[in-house]
């Protein structure tokens, strides 16, 4: 520890020379009173004044992508790609780049701490009595004991779920607004239905020629955006046909941006049009179409999802005549009430084009490098969990990783039903809904500073696991939650025990086995040496693909059952709602991210409803009147920004902003769209948000957005000209 | 009024402006030669005897000849020596009886402390200088640090202004107009 | 923008190709930000806040511009474009800066900004065609720790001064240094400027133009290749490569 | 040698012709006072002040410190984010008022030295007001622009002086020419302003007590008016009077390149330089007649020396230039009506229908329509009142149209992407300060330095004299063209 | 040998003064023994006079030689001084120069005029000297330098021409 100690210090003071010389720039040689430092006890290959870098994985999203953090004399400077990692090769995005805001984020919590239950400010206790905390919550009744974890974190949810095993609790919950958003349990489920498989799909955009996205924002948020940003680049310019990319969504993303071919179809139809699309490729290419596609009647698609049938059927004769087909299923379509089907659809339309396990075509990701311990909680799970805190039955909620105060849709009742928790931990590093009413506050340390491994799950076609490792000592009077847990069950005793000494260990024992998996990047000879590779390269993956082509497990004999209601709630115009390209679910405490332009709409630092103009006209509204959005559920006020490329039945919102509290750049700031949600879930247990109805109001307020574009703020329409 | 007047014309109403403006000028002059004195180190390193034991400067300031910045070196790199010296690593001699600076070198590797010492060679932040280029090209560190076989701490033995290198870069590349180019452009230390 | 390929200009730009360039894939190019983060990341740049943002003041040294033309339902969104510093050959930013702080690199042909000499009278940032030049308004507020991230190889400025891409030369200058200690000349793609460095769709590619060899060479001269109203004899070093809207075009 | 004589006399004559006591009221130059008594009056004139002259004059020593001293500190110390710049409008209102006060500067010079250089008698009176404004005028000009560097405590640094770096300043820069040029305007007005000044300064020192005397015997110099000295002195003023032009036309124009030399549309054109010294001239000329109504109503004695026959002169100066200025603007459109560039008639079309679009109108009102409508009646120019109605708005449209010229124009770019509105800050208070500051200097200089060049009337004064052709009294024949 | 003296005429007008000036010139006090002080800038021809020699003319155009050859400096040197290339232009080129030039010339030659009038006019000058304050009311004061002998003709003889006055000159504080 005083080794720790004596380097935080070290790092600390070496910061404070850099501000002063920051300060001074410019008034010349005067800074005579900064010192310099040399590492007490410096790596021999550790110069004084030269970087270092450390290969660990990105935790702001659950892709897993492998960075290389440059660092000099014990700060981290530069997030950069890790270019032999098979999943992103060196390509980081933007979310990745400002992780370093993260880390030297000036709201971090920087000492356990505990609250009572309704106060702002933190009694700061030391780690002894936090360990007792923990270790007396795993003594108490392991029925009432419930572990939220969010899904950027593997090993701290593989060993929780080790622990709740051991000692008989209920396994650990995983769920994040990432899963909300994109509906991951539909597509889950979907592809369960189509191929029978529970391993993720592999959509291999890179050797297509001709893909569909039914609404899928896969240059943005959808699985891996680097990955597939890659897999778009080459798909565009890797060889020597360029592909043709058409996007149907009801709003135009950045991946509608990107596409050759927006077409806006009316939220809740993409199934529908996937349907109609597969009838007619069937019809040119088998002369009829199978059972899952017979029943579609062409013009009441068209009429339905406004798309022309001349459209339908020039876009079905591209397909049919494509090399390489690829259709991407929905992502916020699938949380329709009707989700399923669409997704069901949209993967019917691969199996009818027969590019399952072809270039170009569907994969079905391998397993996991080591055995997925997991698969995440459907919304349908939390309603549960609420009911059963509602009930009383939970004493004890842990929180790692996860806001869900923040991230989980009010209509959800979740923050109002923790008035029956005893006791709230929470183990975020930052300051942030949860933690600000938790009861105990035992902050991990941040993401670049600690241990861990991060399973690939999507966007591979070969197993990996991402490791993680500190590139900085931890700043803060922090505890790793693995180190933590392990602690405090050795001080419960009994099975609270687990055999493994501390998180290294707990990682080591965990990786030991891929020493022998074959066709490894690396392999070692014995575990040091096998774990001081895992830490160079920043995780252990196979050499060669060991995907497995998809088998259709006969969908297209069965007539999908696709709902026919397409909207919930009242209202006139339909709630677009999308995770924030840029901030995503937790980026709103990082001021660089928050001043990074959204691609689409180059709005910085807020949340903006998007309409279009002929609504607005309609409506009377123009850009940064604040307006009151109202369903059954609740009501937010937001500025307007009339957006050309959006349906007019349709208004969108991103997710993202709208915290309460979460660090100074983050609070107070916008407004969070997921309060407007009600409580309907579709037939996989995602919440149903994307039909959602809405009322709007205006307040007769201003409040202008803060964008990087300004011709629209001149008003003027420069086409005359 | 009157009385004012009179004692504006009263001699020793100038006298007196005479001394305060000499006071403060004297003031300010105090002022500016306390900041040009050489700061003070946490130990009274003496570089005179390390050079003249014949210790190559590059052997502690080892990043000159491969980077940017020559590095200093770490207390374990002194202790590697100092702790082979009979005199000083016999346990017999207490350490109350060694020389003052080693009793602080050793209070520092004792308690693994950084030593802070304190720049006497800085530049800006706005100025870029690499050693290496330098080394490599046959600079001798005595040009710009002065001959430390004479000196106990470093001392500033040049005004490091941009005038001074770029005198010292203009007379060095006098023959080669592709270097001088690159010698005086001011990206190369200005970015 | 405009592609007026006016035969003196390519001429002339025959002569000075340059030493460093870039060219931009607008047609891979999927507007994700990430080099716009990478190179605040990289160049300490500072974040403005909310009003300042809003009121054109952010220090943004790469924007990505991208508009929509037509009305609904035939929208179209033009192609994501990264706009730094051109570089340009002979930039009109620099012969206005009546101090020397605008200034061209002889040795590696790039448009310079001495920050120290910089008096803050903006004529460079008024003169520049791609309004590539952003202005330090204040000192913004960077809260400890946040310091401890700044880059040490790039100044950090404070109030009163321009600033703009400088195609990472930091980075040129270490990639140069290594290659020289190593007795070797620099390979291509040896330096990577962080927004190239950074970005997924490898849209940006980073080279020497005077290595006809290079990647960036190859892909500045290529049909797609355009350069931002060089028609106002500029010289720019960042080609563009254009989208082309059409279903399996080859090339 | 006749009027001398008589001059002493005249005055007591009993004026036996009507037209001719007309003329005699008309002109000051046939109005002879006895010299003694003309420079009381001007003593008195310089020494009288009421309670309302102070009051102004501590109400605007506040405005001062309030708008230029907290201000500007507070802009020094925390940015100039604190005024209305943004991206990609950098320049914004310092620069507009940079070009503004150096217009105003131009009139001086351009009535003093234009006027003197062609003979015009009847500058006589108003010559050193005139060069006042512009010495003061020029100073508020240099103070906006430091107001409108980043950096404006490394100002040193547009100097050329010898430095161990090397380093000089870039001559290429149009900025570098303006700091050479306005000094050297600055510094040659100053001293054209103080050359005729010695005689009257010494005159001065001839009548005062206390510390005025003091202060006059200083700057007198030891002037006694041997004829050595009026030798030098009436060389220097005449050279003065022909160099100082060109200087004159070269500042405004290089202000001009500032614009013109930049690759903007809309900024990049060759008519720049005259159109912005006519602008200067028709701004300045307002300013000046506007100076020499406050001067006349409100300073003892001054109705004798400024009398309608001046503002009827500046009032039909007034008309000229802005016929003149009429044309430039026109010029503008019409080259861009030949070429055809696209960002320039963006650029033009959003000067009029852009969001300050009224201050094109209000430019082209007052500017063009209103002195055109008015200024050919006689009466109207000979109005005190109307004219300084129509010399102030002919200022604030002149504003007007750099505010269009500077910040407007930059909010257009061939980047439609980067079009930003442009919103001053702490440009307004330093803007009411520099003005503030003008008068202020304005006031107090009135009160210390002879406001009328009396040497200068009295030398006019003896060699004027009523002629008689059949039953016509004239001064000259071009009397007789009116 | 008898003292030098010198007288102080005070005439009210040009003409009486002129005539003043022949007769000092009957009387044999050659011009360059006489100094005409007026409040205006009466000319020599007025006073039947020789034109006052000045200095000023030569120092201005030496002021504007010396105000060309520096802009030449910084036009044509500075620049070599650090050659810095900007936007691909010559390090020296004509038109900037131009500018360089044209101002540094006039401010030359317009700063040399104005320290020529010091120099010639023996500018600043505060120590006493034969003067009356009179001069500014329009009167015109002759300084004579004349013999001790002679002094009691000239007050004659200018009393008769219409001096208002004729004494010794005394020299005081101005």
């Amino acid at each position: 520890m005083s080794e720790k100690l004596s380097r935080r210090d070290f790092i600390k003071l070496a910061g404070t020379g850099i501000a002063v010389t920051s300060a001074i720039t410019g008034c010349g040689p005067a800074s005579r009173y900064t010192t310099r430092e040399p590492y007490t006890k410096m790596p021999e290959y550790n110069y004084n004044g030269k970087s270092t870098y450390y290969a660990t994985t990105c935790r702001e999203c659950p892709a897993g992508c492998g960075i290389v953090v440059r660092t000099m004399q014990g700060r981290a400077i530069k997030v950069e790609g890790n270019p032999i990692h098979p999943v992103n090769l060196g390509k980081t995005c933007a979310r990745g780049q400002a992780s370093l805001h993260g880390l030297y984020n000036p709201d971090r919590i920087q000492e356990p701490g505990t609250r009572t239950r309704g106060d702002s400010a933190l009694t700061a206790i030391d780690w002894e009595a936090a360990i007792q905390i923990v270790s007396d919550a795993l003594t108490s009744d392991p029925n009432s004991l419930v572990f939220l974890s969010g899904l950027a974190n593997d090993h701290v949810y593989d060993l929780a779920v080790e622990l709740c095993a051991s000692i008989g609790a209920p396994k650990p919950i995983r769920f994040s607004a990432f899963e909300l958003f994109e509906s991951q349990a539909t597509l889950r489920q979907a592809t369960k239905t189509v191929f029978g498989s529970t391993n993720p799909l592999y959509f291999d955009l890179a050797n297509s020629d001709v893909t569909y996205s039914f609404g899928a924002g896969f240059l943005e948020t959808w699985q891996n955006p680097v990955a597939n940003t890659r897999g778009f680049s080459k798909f565009r310019r890797g060889s020597d046909k360029r592909g043709y990319l058409v996007v149907f969504e009801p709003r135009m993303s950045q991946t509608a941006m990107k596409a050759d071919e927006w077409i806006p179809v009316a939220p809740g139809t993409e199934g529908l049009v996937a349907s109609a699309i597969g009838k007619l490729v069937a019809e040119a290419k088998l002369g009829s179409a199978p059972v899952a596609f017979k029943s579609v009647n062409i013009e009441e698609a068209s009429t339905l999802s406004g798309v022309s049938v001349e459209t339908l059927e020039r876009l079905a004769t591209i397909f049919a005549n494509a090399q390489a087909p690829l259709a991407i299923p929905p992502a916020t379509a699938s949380g329709a009430p009707n989700g399923l089907g669409s997704v069901i659809s949209t993967l019917n339309l691969n199996v009818l084009v027969n590019n399952l396990g072809k270039p170009g075509g569907l994969y079905l990701s391998p397993d996991a490098a080591i055995p997925a311990m997991d698969s995440s909680a459907t919304y349908k799970d939390l309603q549960d969990l609420v009911g059963k805190i509602n009930a009383g039955k939970v004493k004890t909620l842990f929180v790692h990783g996860l806001n869900p105060v923040f991230e989980f849709p009010a209509s959800l009742g979740f923050e109002a039903s923790l008035a029956n928790v005893e006791t709230i931990v929470s183990f975020s590093t930052y300051a942030d809904e949860t933690s600000s009413i938790a009861d105990v506050v035992l902050p991990d340390h941040s993401a670049l500073e600690s241990f861990g491994y991060q399973r690939v799950k999507t966007n591979t076609l070969v197993p990996i696991l991402s490791g993680a490792q500190p590139v900085v000592a931890p700043f803060y009077n922090t505890m790793s939650t693995v180190d933590l847990l392990l602690v405090a069950g050795a001080k419960a005793g009994g099975k609270a025990i687990l055999p493994y000494k501390d998180e290294v260990e707990f990682i080591q024992a965990k990786i030991e086995p891929l020493m022998e998996a074959a066709d490894g990047y690396f392999n070692g000879a014995d575990l040091p040496t096998y774990w001081a590779s895992f830490q160079q390269f920043g995780g252990w993956w196979q050499n060669s693909n060991s995907s497995t082509a998809p088998v259709s497990a006969g969908s297209l004999d069965v007539a999908p059952q696709i709902s026919t209601e397409l909207s919930i709630g009242e209202g006139e115009l339909f709630l677009h709602t999308y995770l924030s390209p840029i901030l995503a679910e937790a980026g709103a405490n990082k001021p660089w991210l928050q001043e990074v332009p959204d691609p689409a709409t180059t709005v910085m630092w807020n949340t903006w409803l998007e309409i279009n103009p002929k609504t607005a006209e309609e409506m009377n509204l123009a850009n940064d009147e604040v307006v009151k959005v109202i369903t059954e559920a609740g009501e937010i006020e937001v500025s307007v920004l009339v957006y050309k490329a959006i349906r007019p039945d349709v208004v969108a919102i991103p997710f993202g902003q709208g915290h309460k509290n979460y660090g100074r750049y983050a609070s107070n700031r916008g407004a969070n769209p997921a309060d407007l949600f009600g409580s309907t879930v579709n037939e996989a247990g995602d919440l149903v948000y994307s039909s959602q109805k809405v009322k709007i109001e205006k307040t007769g307020k201003k409040y202008p957005l803060s964008r990087m574009e300004g011709y629209t703020k001149l008003e003027r329409d420069l086409g005359e000209h | 009024m009157q009385k004012v007047l009179d004692l504006i014309k009263n001699p020793s109403f100038k006298i007196a402006i005479l001394v305060f403006v000499l006071v403060a000028f004297s003031a300010g002059l105090v002022g500016i030669y306390f900041t040009q004195i050489p700061p003070e180190q946490p130990i009274l390193f003496p570089h005179n005897r390390h050079v003249n034991l014949q210790i190559q400067c590059l052997y502690c300031h080892s990043g000159a000849w491969k980077q940017a910045s020559a590095g200093l070196p770490t207390e374990q790199k002194c202790w590697a020596c100092h702790g082979q010296l009979k005199k000083y690593f016999d346990p017999v001699v207490p350490v109350s009886e060694w020389p003052i600076e080693l009793q602080k070198l050793n209070d520092y590797a004792v308690n693994n402390k950084p030593i802070k010492w304190v720049p006497v060679y800085q530049v800006p932040d706005f100025v870029h200088f690499n050693h290496r280029p330098h080394v490599a090209k046959g600079v001798a560190c005595e040009t710009c640090h002065g001959d430390m076989s004479k000196k106990t701490v470093a001392t500033l033995e040049q005004t490091v202004n941009m005038g001074w290198c770029i005198d010292c870069h203009t007379k060095k590349s006098a023959n080669d107009p592709v270097l001088q180019a690159k010698l005086l452009d001011c990206g190369t230390c200005h970015y | 923008m405009a592609n007026h390929n006016i035969p003196e200009v390519k001429a002339n730009w025959e002569e000075t190709s340059g030493v460093w360039g870039m060219s931009i894939d607008m047609d891979v190019c999927s507007g994700c930000q990430a080099c716009v983060a990478a190179c605040a990341m990289e160049n300490n740049i500072a974040f403005v806040g909310e009003e300042d943002s809003g009121y054109g003041r952010s220090l943004h040294w790469l924007r990505v511009e991208h508009t929509f033309e037509g009305e609904y339902p035939e929208v179209e969104a033009t192609p994501f474009q990264p706009i730094g510093c051109q570089q340009c050959g002979h930039a009109p930013c620099e012969p206005v800066c009546p101090v020397f702080a605008s200034v061209h690199s002889k040795n590696e042909d790039l448009n310079l900004q001495v920050y120290n000499r910089c008096v803050g009278t903006r004529y460079c940032a008024n003169n520049c065609p791609y309004v590539a030049r952003v202005f330090n308004m204040r000192d913004y507020e960077r809260p400890e720790p946040l310091p401890n991230q700044f880059n040490p190889d790039v100044t950090v400025r404070r109030r009163g001064i321009m600033e703009k891409c400088t195609f990472c030369i930091q980075r040129i200058h270490q990639g140069q240094d290594k290659a020289k200690a190593d007795g070797r000349e620099l390979l291509d793609g040896e330096v990577v400027p962080a927004c190239a460095q950074a970005c997924p769709a490898d849209a940006i590619v980073f080279g020497r133009l005077d290595d006809p060899e290079s990647k960036v060479s190859k892909l500045s001269k290529a049909g797609r290749g355009v350069k931002l109203i060089e028609e106002l004899g500029t010289l720019p070093r960042v080609t563009f490569l254009e989208e082309e809207k059409t279903y399996g075009r080859t090339g | 040698m006749a009027v001398l004589a008589d001059s002493t006399k005249s005055f007591a004559h009993p004026i036996e012709h009507d037209h001719e006591a007309h003329l005699r009221e008309e002109h000051l130059m046939l109005d002879p006072r006895p010299r003694g008594e003309m420079n009381a009056m001007v003593m008195e004139a310089m020494t009288t002040t009421s309670w309302k002259f102070w009051a102004v004059a501590a109400f605007l020593a506040v405005v001062v410190v309030i708008c230029l001293g907290y201000y500007w500190g507070y802009m020094i110390t925390s940015g100039l984010g604190v005024a209305g710049i943004n991206r990609p409008i950098y320049w914004g209102i310092f620069l507009v008022n940079t070009v503004f006060w150096i217009g105003i500067s131009h009139a001086g010079t351009f009535v003093s030295a234009l006027l003197k250089v062609f003979k015009a008698e009847f500058r006589r009176p108003f010559t050193r007001a005139a060069e006042l404004m512009t010495t003061f005028g020029l100073v508020q000009a240099g103070l906006s622009i430091f107001m409108h560097m980043g950096r404006v405590w490394l100002s040193y640094w547009l100097m050329p002086y010898p430095n161990e770096r090397g380093l000089w300043p870039n001559f290429h820069s149009p900025l570098a020419w303006d700091f050479l040029a306005i000094n050297t305007y600055l510094l040659s007005s100053t001293m054209y302003l103080f050359m005729p000044l010695i005689p009257d300064l010494a005159m001065a020192r001839d009548r005062s007590t206390g510390w005025r005397k003091s202060l006059y015997r200083v700057l007198a110099l030891g002037f006694r008016g041997t004829e050595g000295e009026w030798a030098h002195l009436r060389f220097a003023m005449n050279l003065f009077a022909f160099a100082i032009l060109p200087v004159m036309f070269s500042v405004h124009t290089i202000v001009s390149w500032d614009f013109a030399a930049a690759m903007r549309p809309g900024w990049s054109s060759t008519i720049f330089g005259p159109y912005f010294v006519i602008g200067a001239l028709q701004s300045g000329i307002s300013a000046v007649a506007m100076v020499l109504i406050v001067v006349r109503a409100t300073m003892k004695n001054m109705k004798y020396f400024i009398r309608p026959e001046h503002l009827d002169a500046l009032g039909k100066l007034m008309l000229i230039i802005s016929m003149a200025w009429a044309y430039f603007f026109f010029n503008d459109y019409l080259v861009q009506w030949y070429n055809g560039d696209k960002w320039t008639d963006l650029l033009l079309h959003f000067h009029e229908e852009g969001p300050v679009g009224w201050m094109w109108l209000a430019m082209l009102f007052f500017n063009i329509a209103v002195p055109w409508a008015t200024l050919w009646n006689k009466s109207i120019r000979r109005n005190p009142t109307a004219l300084f109605a129509i010399g102030f708005f002919v200022n604030v449209a002149m504003w007007f149209e750099r505010y269009i010229i500077v910040p407007t124009s930059l909010s257009i770019n061939r980047f439609p992407f980067t079009y930003q509105f442009y919103k001053p800050g702490v440009e307004i208070p330093l803007s009411f300060g520099t003005l503030a500051l003008f008068i202020l200097l304005y006031m107090l200089a009135s009160r210390i330095i002879p406001l009328v060049p009396v040497w200068e009337v009295q030398e006019g004064q003896m060699a004027h004299s009523l002629k008689k052709f059949g039953n016509e009294s004239i001064i000259t024949i071009s009397d007789l063209e009116e | 040998m008898t003292d030098k003296k010198m007288l102080l005429a005070i005439f009210p007008d040009v003409n009486p003064a002129a005539v003043g000036i022949k007769t000092l010139r009957e009387l044999g006090i050659q011009d360059d023994h006489v100094d005409v002080i007026s409040g205006l800038p009466i000319t020599e021809a007025m006073m039947g006079r020789k034109k006052h020699p000045s200095h000023v003319p030569t120092i201005a155009f030496g002021g504007a030689v010396v105000g060309f050859v520096l802009g030449g400096l910084l036009a044509f040197w500075t620049p070599i001084s650090y050659p810095i290339n900007v936007g691909g232009q010559p390090i020296i080129s004509g038109p900037p120069s131009v500018v360089v030039l044209f101002e540094l010339t006039m401010l030359g030659m317009l700063l040399s005029t104005f320290v020529g009038v010091f120099l010639d006019s023996k500018f600043p000058n505060y120590e006493p000297k034969e003067y009356v304050t009179e001069v500014s009311d329009g009167k015109i004061a002759l300084l004579i330098d004349c013999l001790g002998d002679d002094e009691d003709k000239i007050i004659s003889a200018l009393t008769n021409v219409g001096a208002e006055s004729v004494r010794q000159a005394e020299a005081h504080q101005l």
